[in-house]
């Protein structure tokens, strides 16, 4: 178990720099997503830590130590391939004891931790079969059991949920949890799916093209976007994320939408989007769970009128695609009153609303 | 994780002295190709290139004399080089096609399951185990010394490996696009003419230059159903020998060089497909 | 997802035969198809079987002055056969044969098994140094003799780079010759080898070669438990293959020493061939010949039902 | 014609054939042309113009004739098996075989070769002709015919014959070495024991020539028996036969041991690359003076002493060296000399051959005195002088050294045959097997000449019924039984 320290990461591929500068402070036992969209760099960063790739510039310290010059082998360094990477040609033990019999562990000792080990992922039934007979769903737990039995110092998790069907996809999210909090161990996991990364990491690291774009607790992330990406990234279903240019008129400051809408702005929100004086293009976010039909609940929240134009079913709730002049709003239909057609007013809480730069995406204000 | 210097250096070191072992005969060979007589063996000191550049020896084989030699001979490189090409071309042609046929029968209609097997067996035997029968064959047909009966003794033993080559490309081919053409009213003809074939087409060419090494290398067949027209490079090149100088280095290094190009351009222009046709086909890529 | 992601086959296998009855004038197509094929085989296996048993059990040689399908009149029950099973010079071919298979086979399997190692991965030059290696097998096996012929000459370059006087012959010294025989075949065949089992390497998943190294195994260990294992059908490929042609060797040997000195490097083939048409002993050679036929077909059959049993 | 003494007419052999021809192309009888397989160091000999200004034998047949003539060259070891490719396949592809006189019997017997003795009767050829032919009847004899009838052409004159370097022996430096360590005057030898004798000495000797090796023999597959059946030829007074009056081997008797011994031996003073020398290797080592001496084909002679036309010496060996009887061993005061006969270029007409009589008559032409002679002195190949006629010419002198004019006949006269009937394929190559064995030590010489034996007597069972008892017979009664005082 250990902790892992980024230090200013760049990675690059001849002319393409895949990771910049990245810098993530991982503690002891704590089980981190690196999360983003395909092709962000995500999968190099892990490999990286992993040994499998060298980084450029920067350096990866595992409890403040270097590991640069060990071989891969000497690394202790659990790994979870996206398609497992199962021995084939080996039974199931073998798979399992792979590890152990390559560090010459005494047979007793191999057998002892391998039957507990299988009993522990439920194969144990399969223990002499060939790997290559097992179904995806067993090889998934193989995998994690192969890496698991040599308690290496991190583990490391490449989408190890995106080859498995829904149902089971599910069941494992929270046998990953348990696990983790078994084995105790620092685990790091690549996904690109954010609510897999929200449901388990106790840290998210959000990466765009090889950038960190934001590191943090879950909540903290969802609550705290530090930047437009992050909060559009995060959050399901998506932020409303409408950009205009910042205008003053008669003393009220206005966002003006493209297309004509215009969100006057007042209180908290308002504040933010004045902070810079140097600001004129802004993008204004508010989650759909926050806007709210009605009288205003709060004196700075900020009403507006919007034609109802699809009224969409998503579990016990509907969610109203609200269109204001040519920008489209989303918001729960929490009381379940409204139908399509409807002119209705909405009010976006200024308090619950963020504001953010247009140009270089950065969060205005806040925290 | 790079490996370390050392290792690396190490290993370069192993690839370069492998290269070195490898080009080591070739470039004997080769340099002895341009190398006047006092020059054809070490007394005078070993010299790697030629002190005295000529081309006496390409002149000799294609002229049948050369400045300064004493010696003539009676038959240029000419006649065989053309029989080795004739012979080789037509046996390719001959082994191609019918096993292109075969193959395809085999993999999509199921004919004949045993085929590929039998057709392999015709690979395992030594030659001379057969030879007397087949020369005795090839008697009574007239086909001693012709180009059609070399061609056919060729294509006959080249079988395998195209029948094979051709019948892992087949297999490659999806067989929903000849399924597509079928339900649009194509005959199986026009599906195999029109529709697979063009699709096996690099896989046909990579068979063909294939079976044409195959049959440009052959030495053997040649010596013994051959005897003046249809003579072949490698046949001719080792009866190259004079009454007074003896083995004719020179000259026979010249016809190696000859003989040695194309099977080595071919070869490095189907590179990728090598394994398969050498492994029948056996190893998948 | 069964083995397919660890093959790293990406392609779907069609079943052989997919459109067995489907439709009559398919079948049709395909027996004109086969025809060709078909004929040629006929034609090359059922008249050499019968006239190499009809003269097998004769005494006649080109020499008797009477046509070979008369050769009943020098009828000699089975007389071939035994002179076969104790003609020393049939066994010494035999066995030399046997030990060029013995050395050089190997020889080129674990240079080829070496040198396929280094070209796992990628490194500068490696596409030059790739084709430069294969070039050997692609030359003609008769050059190949005569070039090894001009290396081993007593005024060739082998000595003079070795140091060695220009009397130290190698082709037509007793144990030199086989030596020079066999260094050339292994010349000439290392690069098959390497192609094949660097194909049959680079076909092992390289996740699964990483995870192995990252679960703690060397590369020494990972190469034993992983690699091989999984190149298993590629090795006996390989070396059935080279056995296979090894067996036949004829051009390297009869270019570079004629079998000699004496019968030093005379291989099965190389002997045969001097019985042929040194010799003309016809009847004898056709036995010889009938019985490596029959020999060879077991082995195969046997071989192959082995296989078969393995696979299912 | 290039010479008054090659100009032929009517009465003479040549102009019978040419008359001949022209008979035949008259009644529609003859091909246009006439393909020969031939040993491709011949070649020149018919190709090449010679003398100066003058024709080349091809090119004055054609312009008679009008029959073109197309050569395909072999090598020599391995020109009979093309030849009997030829025959087995039927391929009929060569009207004439050329290939080493041993063979006639092989190829007889399996039908290979047209008999000829109608047409010998009906053109009359000079090959025995006094005076121009061959040196005795029966000489004539074992050259053109077999079994009694004419099968062959005889187009050269493979008598082993000795030469030394006369330079070297006569040097006072060598002979003073000599007598310190042998305590004998170094002359050319008469017996196998004083070859044997001086090869030891000179071996490993430098008299400014680098290191040398005192047997020049040839010793290697195939060529090297000549060697061996040489000396074997001279173990008993006045012969020793290769095979009994029964047809039994003679290879491990008493003396066909001690022969094979003193073969075997003679090796240790060989060039070490010996076991691969054709006859041109080993001429080389003569040239360069890397050995003493050799009982070898004449032609060494022809392309290694003298000068080029341009005035540079031919070799090394340019005036140095000289030719002396065949050496044989001492029996009371008398000498048996003996050499062999062995290879020698013979033609035969392909029984395949659509025009024999029209094959024979340029085969006639070729071999008859006038034009072999012509043919003989021509240094473009390897036909050697046997005809009376040849020794006469001076061009052949010119091309031979004036000093073999003398040695060649003489030596032919003291000529045993090397065997030379059906089976004979077979039982030179078993001798030769067991004799490279041996040489090369794998054997004892007792295991293998044991072994010899034994396959001989197999062949000759086996040949038996193809008269191969009858054959040897005849053979021995062609023996020489001159001899020379001591």
């Amino acid at each position: 178990m250990s902790s892992i320290q980024i230090r200013n990461v760049t990675k690059r591929f001849g002319e393409f720099t895949a990771v910049r500068d990245l810098s993530i402070d991982i503690e002891e036992g704590e089980f981190v997503a690196l999360l983003g969209p395909s092709g962000c760099g995500k999968t190099t960063t892990m490999n990286m830590i992993a040994g499998l790739e060298d980084p450029t510039e920067g350096q990866i310290l595992f409890d403040g130590q270097d590991l640069s010059g060990l071989r891969i082998q000497d690394r202790n360094i659990g790994f979870v391939f996206q398609n497992y990477a199962i021995f084939t040609h080996l039974s199931v033990y073998r798979n399992l004891s792979y590890g152990l019999e390559v560090k010459k562990v005494p047979k007793p000792e191999i057998e002892r931790r391998v039957q507990a080990m299988a009993e522990r992922m439920s194969i144990s039934h399969r223990l002499d079969q060939p790997a290559s007979s097992l179904s995806v769903n067993e090889m998934q737990k193989l995998a994690i059991g192969r890496s698991a039995i040599v308690e290496p110092r991190i583990f490391l998790l490449d989408e190890p949920l995106s080859n498995l069907d829904a149902g089971f996809r599910a069941y494992m999210r929270a046998e990953l949890k348990v696990l983790q909090h078994e084995f105790g161990q620092t685990m790091i996991y690549v996904t690109h799916d954010q609510i897999e990364a929200m449901s388990l990491a106790d840290k998210i690291a959000i990466i765009d093209r090889g950038r960190l774009m934001q590191y943090g607790a879950p909540l903290d992330i969802y609550n705290d976007p530090q930047n437009r990406f992050v909060a559009n990234f995060v959050g399901s279903p998506r932020m409303n994320l409408v950009d205009g240019e910042l205008r003053e008129e008669r003393g009220t400051l206005k966002l003006m939408l493209h297309g004509g809408a215009e969100i006057p702005l007042s209180g908290k929100v308002r504040v933010d989007f004045t902070c810079d004086g140097s600001v004129h293009g802004g993008s204004f976010g508010v989650r759909p769970q926050d806007i709210y039909f009605g009288e205003k609940r709060g004196g700075d929240d900020i009403t507006m009128t919007g034609k109802v134009e699809v009224l969409e079913r998503v579990g016990p709730k509907r969610l109203a695609y609200l269109q204001v002049q040519d920008t489209l709003f989303v918001a729960f239909d929490d009381l379940d009153r409204l139908r399509v057609g409807d002119e209705v007013p909405f009010c976006l809480p200024s308090d619950k609303s963020l504001a953010f730069d247009i140009d270089t995406g950065r969060r205005l204000g806040g925290a | 994780m790079k490996p370390s210097p050392g290792a690396l250096a190490l290993k370069y070191l192993f690839i370069l002295l492998a290269c070195a072992v490898v080009l080591y005969p070739l470039l004997w060979m080769v340099t002895m190709a341009f190398k006047p007589y006092p020059e054809w063996t070490t007394v005078a000191g070993l010299t790697w290139l030629p002190q005295d550049p000529t081309w006496q020896n390409f002149e000799f084989i294609f002229r049948g004399h050369a400045e300064g030699l004493v010696v003539s001979l009676d038959r240029t490189i000419t006649g065989p080089l053309i029989a080795s090409l004739v012979t080789s071309i037509c046996g390719t042609a001959l082994a191609v096609v019918s096993g292109t046929l075969a193959s395809y029968a085999v993999v999509r209609f199921g004919l004949a399951q045993s085929l590929p097997l039998s057709v392999l067996q015709l690979r395992l035997f030594p030659p001379l185990a057969v030879m007397i029968p087949v020369m005795v064959m090839w008697a009574f047909i007239g086909a001693v010394d012709t180009w059609w009966g070399l061609s056919l003794i060729y294509g006959i033993v080249t079988l395998p490996f195209a029948f094979w080559l051709m019948k892992t490309f087949f297999e490659e081919v999806p067989v929903e696009i000849e399924d597509a053409a079928r339900v649009s009213g194509c005959s199986y003809w026009r599906v195999f003419y029109r529709i697979t074939l063009p699709i096996v087409k690099p896989g046909l060419a990579t068979c063909a230059l294939f079976v044409f090494i195959l049959n440009w290398s052959d030495y053997l067949l040649a010596l013994m159903l051959t005897q003046k027209e249809w003579v072949t490079l490698p046949v001719y090149m080792a009866t190259l020998t004079s009454a007074m100088g003896g083995q004719m280095y020179g000259m026979k290094a010249a016809l190696g060089v000859i003989a040695a190009i194309p099977p080595v351009v071919f070869g490095l222009m189907i590179q990728k497909h090598l394994v398969r046709g050498l492994t029948f086909g056996a190893l998948k890529q | 997802m069964t083995d397919q992601a660890h093959t790293g086959a990406t392609r779907t296998i069609r079943p052989q035969g997919y459109w067995v009855g489907v439709a009559r004038d398919g079948q049709k197509m395909g027996f004109w198809f086969i025809l060709p094929t078909f004929l040629l085989l006929l034609f090359i296996v059922i008249f050499p079987f019968f006239m190499q048993l009809y003269l097998s059990v004769t005494w006649w040689t080109p020499l008797e002055g009477i046509p070979w399908y008369s050769a009943w009149e020098v009828f000699s029950w089975f007389d071939n056969y035994l002179t076969l099973a104790t003609d020393p010079r049939l066994w010494g071919a035999l066995w030399r044969t046997a030990l060029i298979m013995i050395v050089a086979v190997p020889a080129q399997f674990f240079l080829g098994m070496a040198l396929a190692y280094l070209f796992i991965d990628q490194f500068p030059g490696r596409k030059l140094f790739y084709s430069i290696l294969l070039t050997p097998m692609m030359i003609v096996p008769a050059v190949v003799g005569l070039m090894f012929f001009l290396l081993f000459q007593g005024t060739g370059p082998v000595n003079a780079h070795l140091g060695l006087p220009a009397d130290f012959s190698w082709l037509t010294d007793v144990n030199r010759a086989m030596i020079s025989v066999i260094i050339a075949d292994i010349w000439q065949w290392t690069p098959l080898m390497f192609l094949i089992l660097l194909a049959g390497m680079l076909g092992v998943p390289s996740d699964q070669l990483l995870a192995a190294r990252l679960l703690g195994g060397s590369n020494w260990q990972n190469f034993v438990k992983i690699i091989l294992p999984r190149m298993k059908t590629v090795i006996i490929i390989a070396l059935v293959l080279r056995t296979v042609e090894c067996f036949k060797i004829f051009d390297l040997i009869y270019i570079m020493t004629k079998g000699g000195p004496g019968v030093q490097t005379e291989t099965i083939s190389v002997f045969l061939y001097k019985q042929t048409f040194g010799d003309l002993e016809w009847s004898y050679v056709a036995a010889i010949g009938l019985t490596i036929l029959i020999v060879l077909s077991v082995i195969a059959a046997k071989g192959l039902a082995y296989m078969a049993r393995k696979q299912g | 014609m290039p010479a008054e003494r090659f100009q032929y007419n009517n009465t003479m052999s040549e102009g019978r054939a040419i008359e001949g021809i022209k008979a035949l192309q008259a009644a529609g009888n003859a091909p246009a042309k006439i393909s020969m397989l031939l040993t491709d160091g011949a070649i020149g000999q018919i190709t090449n113009p010679f003398p100066e200004g003058a024709p080349s034998a091809k090119e004055v047949w054609e312009r008679e004739t009008g029959i073109e003539i197309d050569i395909i060259g072999a090598p020599a070891e391995d020109i009979f098996k093309k030849v009997m490719q030829d025959v087995t396949t039927g391929g009929g592809t060569f009207d004439i075989y050329t290939g080493p006189w041993n063979s006639t019997g092989d190829l007889v017997s399996s039908g290979g070769a047209v008999n000829c003795s109608d047409f010998v009767a009906k053109y009359q050829p000079d090959w025995g002709a006094p005076e121009r032919g061959t040196t005795t009847p029966e000489n004539e004899k074992l050259l053109y015919t077999y079994a009694g009838d004419y099968y062959s052409f005889s187009l050269d004159g493979d008598y082993q014959t000795w030469f030394y370097l006369k330079g070297l022996y006569e040097d006072p430096r060598v002979q003073e070495a000599f007598l310190t360590e042998t305590g004998a005057e170094l002359k050319t030898p008469d017996t196998w024991e004083e070859v044997d004798r001086i090869s030891k000495f000179f071996t490993g000797k430098d008299f400014g020539n680098g290191p040398m090796y005192g047997n020049g023999n040839l010793m290697s597959p195939f060529w090297g028996l000549a060697t061996f059946y040489a000396r074997f030829a001279s173990m008993d007074f006045p012969n020793f036969f290769f095979f009994n009056e029964d047809g039994s081997p003679n290879l491990n008797s008493e003396l066909g041991l001690q022969c094979a011994e003193e073969h075997v031996r003679s090796f240790e003073w060989s060039p070490p690359d010996a076991l691969t020398f054709t006859w041109a290797e080993a001429y080389a080592t003569m040239w360069n003076l890397q050995i003493p001496h050799t009982a070898i084909y004449t032609n060494l002679v022809k392309f290694g002493d003298g000068f080029n036309p341009d005035g540079t010496p031919k070799s090394k060996a340019t005036g140095m060296i000289g030719s002396h009887l065949p050496v044989g061993r001492r029996f009371g005061d008398q000498i048996n000399r003996r050499s062999v006969l062995y290879y020698s270029i013979t033609a035969w007409i392909s029984s395949q051959s659509k025009h024999p009589e029209a094959v024979y008559l340029f085969l006639q032409w070729l071999s008859s005195t006038r034009t072999y002679t012509w043919m003989a002195g021509n240094p473009g190949g390897y036909f050697d002088p046997f005809q009376q006629a040849n020794f006469k010419e001076p061009l052949v002198a010119q091309s031979y050294q004036p000093y073999s004019m003398e040695t060649i006949p003489a030596t032919i006269a003291r000529s045993v045959p090397s065997i030379n009937f059906a089976g004979q394929t077979a039982l030179d190559n078993a001798l030769d097997e067991e004799l490279q064995a041996a040489i090369t030590g794998q054997k004892s010489v007792r295991d293998a000449m044991d072994a010899a034996q034994g396959k001989w007597e197999k062949i000759i069972k086996r040949q038996a019924r193809n008269g191969i008892v009858e054959a040897i017979q005849a053979s021995r009664a062609t023996w020489p039984t001159l001899v020379d005082p001591a």
